[in-house]
């Protein structure tokens, strides 16, 4: 809550140098006559043949959604690396790291099961 | 003060965001609103005393699951929804919009007016429940049954989502 | 209430109960499949708000909790709902949805 | 952060200081970056404006000021204007939660403040950090979706792509440090790592005099990790595929120029001291002087100027690094992309996973080390 | 180490039957019998655990997890090991880890060795939990359990129909005695209110005026039900009808399933329950009594079977008569002592019988066997440790129990004459038809086909039987009598007893000036009898053969009776079963058709025309579910808040 203050501030004044570089670079510039030739995408002369719309891989939002999983998993043991030591000097030490081996069992099955899967393979 | 005013900003960021993603015909614009609505709800938690669930609020929302939409509807140049985003049924439109008026109202006449039966203490802003160390070990001790199972289903999501996808060829491909 | 500018549980709550009711109509009311599994991150996140609001009212840790395991799982729904939406579009080029209607048995 | 009108003044001072010195970098950067590939390279690299070519940046700014202002016809207007506003974010929120130097104090009107060297302290420092980086990919997406260029979204899906496959590994190599640290605040990091190297050996305390007690020593795997994948985070070279101009042209910044490219930029190399930064809090004693810091405590006449010399220190730490970058970046060749991904995620995860078991193991057998 | 002993064949059920389904019977066995041996080595430290106790201490239990809990009832998932289960766990371990060995060899060629093993260790698994559930309910998980396996294993042959149909009529049969015996759980928890055992028999110890003559007394009915579920598992009249026929099945299963294991589980559960049983006089007569006939009338027509397997298995009815003769007079011990010695020589005649077959290419009748002694030396032997034991030979362990039970049946106060009478007979009737069997079998001249090469069995065979022909020889000295402990050197013990007396409920024993010389009179008697029918026997079937023939048809209607078994199957099927079909048929075609299915349409119709309305509101549309749910959401908060 402390720090909510300076974070907005911050964002603040970045975000305003940002925009101010923005607008004084568009009204600084020259402005030239837009041609429709200029409009056009360049493709080594010739007018272009594919279509607009793009063919792209599944691979990146199978990529995005690997990631959303194996995030949350390491989010989940940062408050365990946390006070793993503190579990430790409770006396709690097995008990805990057992927890987190039967978590990070789950993750590395999971992720031989991508690999062998081939779902991370890039061609 | 100064909590008065930040509350305010946030509240007025994600309720704004969160009308902006159910308004706005071009689903891009909708996730943008989402990004902003995730994190003014993330900036409540800080002003809730749980920074750290405000800050995986971001890493996970904002970081990865926005991230995740903002693909799709990137790869499938998905552009406006028509001249009307909204799906249109003969009697069942009017009832939803009777009924979201109902839970509306219900909601403020019981929760702003009547909100008796629960005993409050003031918190103190400097109160260690939240802090990440605690909520660690009450998660690691008594929802640890709980974490095993969320372990298994992140284990599960991927290989559903990747057997869903096991097809050959792009987004646009014929 | 006592005096306005001071901010009480029901700040929160109203805006946790207006984002659920945005999230809600967002859900019964669109069109595009992607913009309905956006609206139930929202009224997720609502429901979150409030969770974490009582949690810190209450003076209780597992708002905060509850509220972790339900971001996580959040996640993982979307992940599967999209993908969903994926397959679909990239075989019928659509995410209206009332064809969802037509996968029925 | 107190409410007095001095701690405000001295806090907003201090917080635009650090903004500045972040973006003032740059140039400074730019300049040993040319020059040092220059040199690399055996070629003389920009010598003609200013002593040892010093003051091109700056003439490169100008000329930047008033190039043309195009935009194509088919992007997104404000997609297109918000990307390079987008990009400065997360590295001057990031910047600016690192601490940079020791704590220092300042007496007004009879009374003694005390102030931290950075702008914002954080209880979760760390989780912060990534957060907000992990917002970075957004300005990629704007630009590469706002320029409505093929091109540019294929570079701007690349570049978040490799953005958040990387992150895991970077994530996954910090469990191993915040396991031996048992913190998330940067603060109480640094101040673990001071003295000489000491951990208990099955249940003896061991102290070697000649090495700083620096997180390398505990964790050298999970630093070699964070190190590769912070090059991949920041997409720089040999990770730069997403600008890999053979292939995209120049990526999600094709149809960028003048200012805005300058502000990708400056976007970038604030990524790279982010990096740098983080690097050294974590495993090299953030502005801690080995074997120094005592005795320049005693020395300095006050803490504010002890404090200004712990963040030459801290600084020189970060210029070693992001030369290293440039090092780098003019050494290795670039990776192909399924090469890329391979790395982060067969390679580089499972590594990382077995890192953090066999940290969990060793602390929990030592039961202790460090701290 | 509990749960190594319980899911130890249950880990191996899963391996066999799910994950490796192995064509290989050495590596589907090399599998059940790891599970088996880690199962037995597992009991015998148990053994030595519960030795180690004081005597009053010897009950370890085990939780595995709340089953069912209603109120105040309460039925965990829990398990005991005292002295009682301890002995039946060695004993299903023990003979269970033999049988498996010989299962290697003896379906090396079969064809689905992975499924048979796994079945065999489900099998064991489920009487584990029947020896060691700590109340009925989880005795009776593993009385339906073991009767699951026993069916599948009967039909383990099923493309051959008569094979399918007598796994069939097991399952059936067992039904009649499993309702019976849910009757009996449902009477006794309505006595005492609860279905643990330990709770149960003291609920009967402490209450002495439980004691009750009556026939109609709950206590007696009870007693009857759960009898009538031990007659379905234990093959007793009139339910026997079952056990012959499941010689159908592999012979090791019948080995250890229908004559060491699962046919005893009626004893067991009566030992087990044995204060409720003393309180009931009436029920223990009953008892006492259809042990008694079952061991006669099995034992007669074991007298002119002619195929091995059935032989035996009619052996194993009168057998378990025998034992429950013995519960009936209240001599649990003795049940308990024949249970044991009984499975290792009855296990181990079915072992050799299973090398006899195996070595004749699956032929079971004995007209084509005889003089086999000379081509397989070690089943032989083994076949006649065996039968010495089986006969009561003095010093063979079937002498020690077969004797105990006898004079128990003359002596106790809940014994008579009568029983002693028909016991003896029955003895003598063993006698002679196990003699026969060894004649028919090993000794005299050989009636081998020409083109059947008799060999000795593999080692993996071999060794099982001889394990279990030392076991049957010497198992007795652990069950000496008092008696004939009286006239040994150094007066030994009856440690079997000894072992589970803190079980047994006090039940005293008349004690006569002159019980030795009755009891010794009465065993010369019994042993003269024996002599002479195996003579007679050795007389019929190799001196003269001719002569058994002529005896044959010189008494050509009991020879025929006994043959034809009774006609208790044909009886059946007359008087129970075709009624039963004819009435089921009437009720069909006049009641079901006319009547019940008329009023199920209407209801049918009615439904679907409600439903062809109510379709309207499943439309598909995700949208307007959610409308569905925001109702229901907008009636709970108006309702809760």
């Amino acid at each position: 809550m402390e720090a909510l203050v300076p974070i907005l501030v911050l964002t603040l004044v970045v975000a305003t140098f940002g925009s101010l570089l923005v607008y004084v670079s568009s009204i600084l510039g020259p402005k030239k006559h837009y041609t429709r030739t200029k409009y056009m995408p360049y493709e080594c002369g010739l007018p272009g043949t594919e279509s607009e719309t793009t063919n792209v891989s599944v691979r990146y939002y199978l990529t995005a959604i690997l990631f959303i999983v194996f995030d949350i998993e390491i989010l989940f043991m940062y408050p365990w690396a946390l006070t793993y030591r503190d579990f430790i000097e409770a006396g709690h030490g097995a008990y805990i790291f057992w927890v987190m081996f039967v978590f990070i069992a789950l993750f590395l099955f999971g992720l031989i099961w991508e690999i062998r899967s081939k779902a991370l393979e890039w061609d | 003060m100064a909590d008065i005013v930040v509350f305010y900003i946030f509240a007025g960021i994600s309720l704004a965001a969160a009308a902006g993603v159910v308004f706005h015909p071009n689903p891009v614009v909708s996730v943008l609103h989402l990004v902003a609505a995730m994190v003014g709800v993330s900036g409540l938690f800080f002003t809730l005393g749980a920074p750290f669930i405000g800050m995986v609020q971001i890493l996970v929302y904002a970081g990865a699951v926005i991230i995740l939409f903002l693909f799709v509807v990137m790869i499938f140049d998905l552009k406006t929804d028509g001249k009307n985003p909204f799906t249109y049924g003969l009697v069942t439109h009017y009832a939803k919009l009777l009924f979201i008026g109902c839970l509306t109202g219900l909601l403020l006449s019981k929760l702003l007016f009547k909100l008796d039966g629960f005993e409050f203490q003031s918190p103190d802003p400097l109160a260690p429940q939240y802090e990440v160390r605690n909520l660690a070990k009450v998660m690691f001790t008594d929802y640890m049954f709980m974490f095993e199972v969320l372990g298994l289903l992140l284990l599960v999501i991927p290989i559903g989502a990747v057997a869903l996808s096991r097809v050959r060829g792009g987004t646009h491909a014929e | 209430m006592q005096s306005s500018l001071s901010i009480e549980i029901t700040h929160y709550l109203f805006v946790s109960g207006a984002m659920f009711v945005l999230g809600l109509a967002g859900v019964l009311l669109r069109k595009n499949i992607i913009v309905i599994l956006m609206s139930v991150e929202l009224m997720l996140n609502a429901v979150n708000l409030a969770f974490v609001t009582f949690g810190y009212y209450l003076q209780d840790v597992n708002g905060a909790i509850i509220t972790l395991f339900v971001i996580a799982i959040a996640a993982a729904e979307a992940a599967v709902g999209l993908a969903l939406v994926v397959m679909i579009y990239k075989n019928y080029k659509e995410t209206n949805i009332r064809f969802f209607e037509h996968l029925k048995g | 952060m107190g409410a007095s009108g001095f701690e405000i003044v001295v806090n907003t001072i201090k917080m635009l200081a650090i903004f500045l010195l972040m973006v003032q970098l740059v140039p400074i950067l730019v300049w040993v970056e040319r020059r040092g590939s220059a040199y690399i390279q055996n070629r003389f690299g920009p010598n003609r404006v200013g002593p040892l070519g010093l003051t091109q940046l700056l003439a490169d700014a100008v000329k930047f000021l008033f190039k043309e202002e195009f935009r194509p016809p088919s992007s997104v207007a404000f997609m297109y204007y918000a990307a390079p506003v987008l990009a400065l974010i997360p590295g001057a929120l990031a910047f600016a939660a690192i601490p940079l130097s020791a704590p220092f104090t300042l007496d007004y009107d009879g009374q003694t403040y005390n102030f931290l060297f950075q702008s914002y302290q954080l209880g979760a420092g760390i989780v912060f950090v990534l957060a907000v980086s992990s917002l970075g990919a957004y300005a990629l997406l704007f630009a590469g979706w706002g320029s409505g260029n093929k091109y540019s979204l294929m570079g701007a899906l690349r570049a978040s792509a490799q953005m958040i496959s990387y992150e895991l590994a970077l994530g996954l190599s910090l469990v191993g440090i915040l396991m031996i640290y048992g913190t998330f605040s940067f603060s109480e990091m640094v101040s673990a790592q001071q003295g000489p190297l000491n951990f208990v050996l099955f249940g003896t305390p061991v102290v070697i005099d000649f090495l700083p007690n620096w997180g390398i020593f505990y964790q050298p795997l999970g630093f070699i990790l964070f190190f590769a994948a912070t090059f991949a985070e920041t997409n720089r070279a040999p990770f730069d595929l997403p600008e890999a101009e053979a292939e995209l042209v120049a990526g999600y910044h094709t149809e960028y120029g003048g200012l805005k490219m300058l502000m990708f930029y400056i976007g970038e190399y604030g990524h790279m001291m982010v990096a740098s930064a983080l690097l050294t809090t974590f495993y090299f004693g953030g502005w801690d002087l080995p074997f120094g810091s005592e005795f320049l405590k005693e020395a300095l006449p006050s803490s504010f100027i002890y404090s200004l010399v712990m963040h030459l220190v801290f600084m020189g730490k970060v210029l070693f690094f992001l030369w290293v970058f440039v090092w780098v970046r003019w050494t290795v060749p670039r990776f192909r992309y399924d090469q890329l991904m391979d790395l982060g995620w067969k390679t580089m995860l499972p590594v990382a996973l077995a890192n953090t078991v066999a940290t969990a193991v060793i602390v929990v057998l030592f039961n202790s080390v460090g701290r | 180490m509990f749960y190594a002993l319980l899911f130890a064949p249950l880990i191996g059920f899963f391996i066999n039957g799910v994950r490796f389904r192995s064509k290989n019977a050495q590596v589907a066995g090399a599998i059940a019998c790891t599970a088996m041996a880690v199962s037995f080595v597992s009991a015998v430290g148990f053994f030595f655990k519960l030795k180690g106790l004081p005597v009053d201490e010897r009950a370890l239990q085990f939780l595995l997890f709340d089953w069912i809990k209603v109120g105040d009832f309460s039925a965990p998932m829990a398990f005991t090991i005292d002295p009682l289960s301890m002995v039946m766990t060695l004993i299903i371990t023990g003979v269970g880890f033999l049988i498996h060995l010989f299962s290697v060899g003896y379906m090396s060629h079969d064809e689905r060795p992975a499924k048979y093993f796994s079945y065999l260790n489900l099998f064991v698994f489920n009487m584990l939990l029947l020896v060691l559930g700590s109340n009925l309910l989880v005795m009776f998980v593993g009385w339906e359990g073991v009767g699951l396996c026993s069916y599948l294993l009967i039909g383990f042959w099923f493309t051959d129909p008569a094979k399918a149909a007598a796994g069939m009529k097991a399952f059936i049969t067992n039904r009649i005695g499993d309702a019976g015996f849910l009757l009996g759980i449902f009477t006794l928890f309505g006595l005492t209110s609860t279905v643990s055992f330990a709770e149960v028999n003291s609920y009967f110890l402490n209450n002495p005026n439980m004691l009750s003559t009556a026939w109609g007394a709950p206590v007696t009915l009870a007693c009857l039900f759960l009898f009538i579920g031990a007659m379905g598992k234990s093959a007793q009249i009139p339910l026997y009808v079952w056990l012959p026929d499941a010689m159908a099945g592999p012979t090791p299963v019948s080995a250890l399933i229908h004559a060491a294991t699962m046919v005893t589980a009626g004893v067991y559960m009566i030992i087990r329950l044995n204060p409720v049983f003393l309180a009931a006089p009436n029920a223990m007569m009953v008892i006492a009594f259809i042990g008694a006939l079952t061991a006669l009338m099995a034992a007669s027509i074991g007298l002119v079977q002619n195929d091995i397997k059935k032989v035996l298995a009619y052996s194993t009815v009168s057998q378990l008569g025998y034992m429950f003769l013995a519960v009936g007079v209240g001599a649990f011990g003795a049940a308990l002592a024949h249970l044991m010695t009984h499975a290792f020589f009855k296990a181990l005649m079915f072992l050799g019988s299973g090398s006899v077959i195996h070595a004749m290419h699956e032929e079971q009748d004995m007209r084509k066997m005889g003089g086999l002694r000379k081509l397989m030396p070690v089943t032989h032997f083994t076949f006649l440790m065996g039968w010495l034991a089986i006969i009561g030979a003095p010093g063979f362990s079937g002498f020690f129990s077969k004797d105990e039970i006898l004079w128990m049946s003359f002596h106790s106060p809940r014994g008579s004459i009568v029983l002693w009478v028909i016991g003896a007979v029955a003895a003598l009737l063993t006698a002679f038809y196990m003699t026969r069997l060894m004649a028919m079998t090993f000794w005299g001249r050989s009636r081998v086909p020409e083109n059947v090469h008799p060999h000795e069995s593999p080692l993996s065979m071999t060794i099982p039987l001889m394990v279990l022909a030392f076991l049957s020889v010497f198992a007795g000295f652990l069950c000496i009598p008092h008696g004939i402990s009286t006239i040994l050197p150094g007066h030994p013990h009856n440690f079997l007893d000894e072992w589970i007396h803190p079980l047994m409920a006090s039940f005293e024993m008349p004690h006569g000036p002159n019980d030795l010389a009755i009891e010794f009179t009465l065993m010369g008697l019994t042993l003269l009898g024996i002599l002479a029918s195996v003579l007679l026997a050795r007389y019929l079937y190799i001196t003269k053969p001719e002569a058994a023939d002529s005896a044959a048809k010189k008494y050509s209607a009991a020879h025929k009776l006994l043959l034809n078994k009774y006609w208790v199957d044909e009886a059946y099927f007359k008087g129970l079963i075709n009624p039963i079909i004819r009435i089921s048929r009437t009720l069909w075609v006049r009641v079901d058709v006319k009547i019940i299915d008329k009023c199920t349409y209407a209801v049918s119709d009615m439904v679907k025309n409600a439903g062809g309305g109510l379709k309207m509101v499943q439309s598909g549309n995700l949208q307007v579910y959610g409308l569905y749910i925001l109702i229901g959401l907008v009636f709970s908060v108006w309702f809760l808040l």
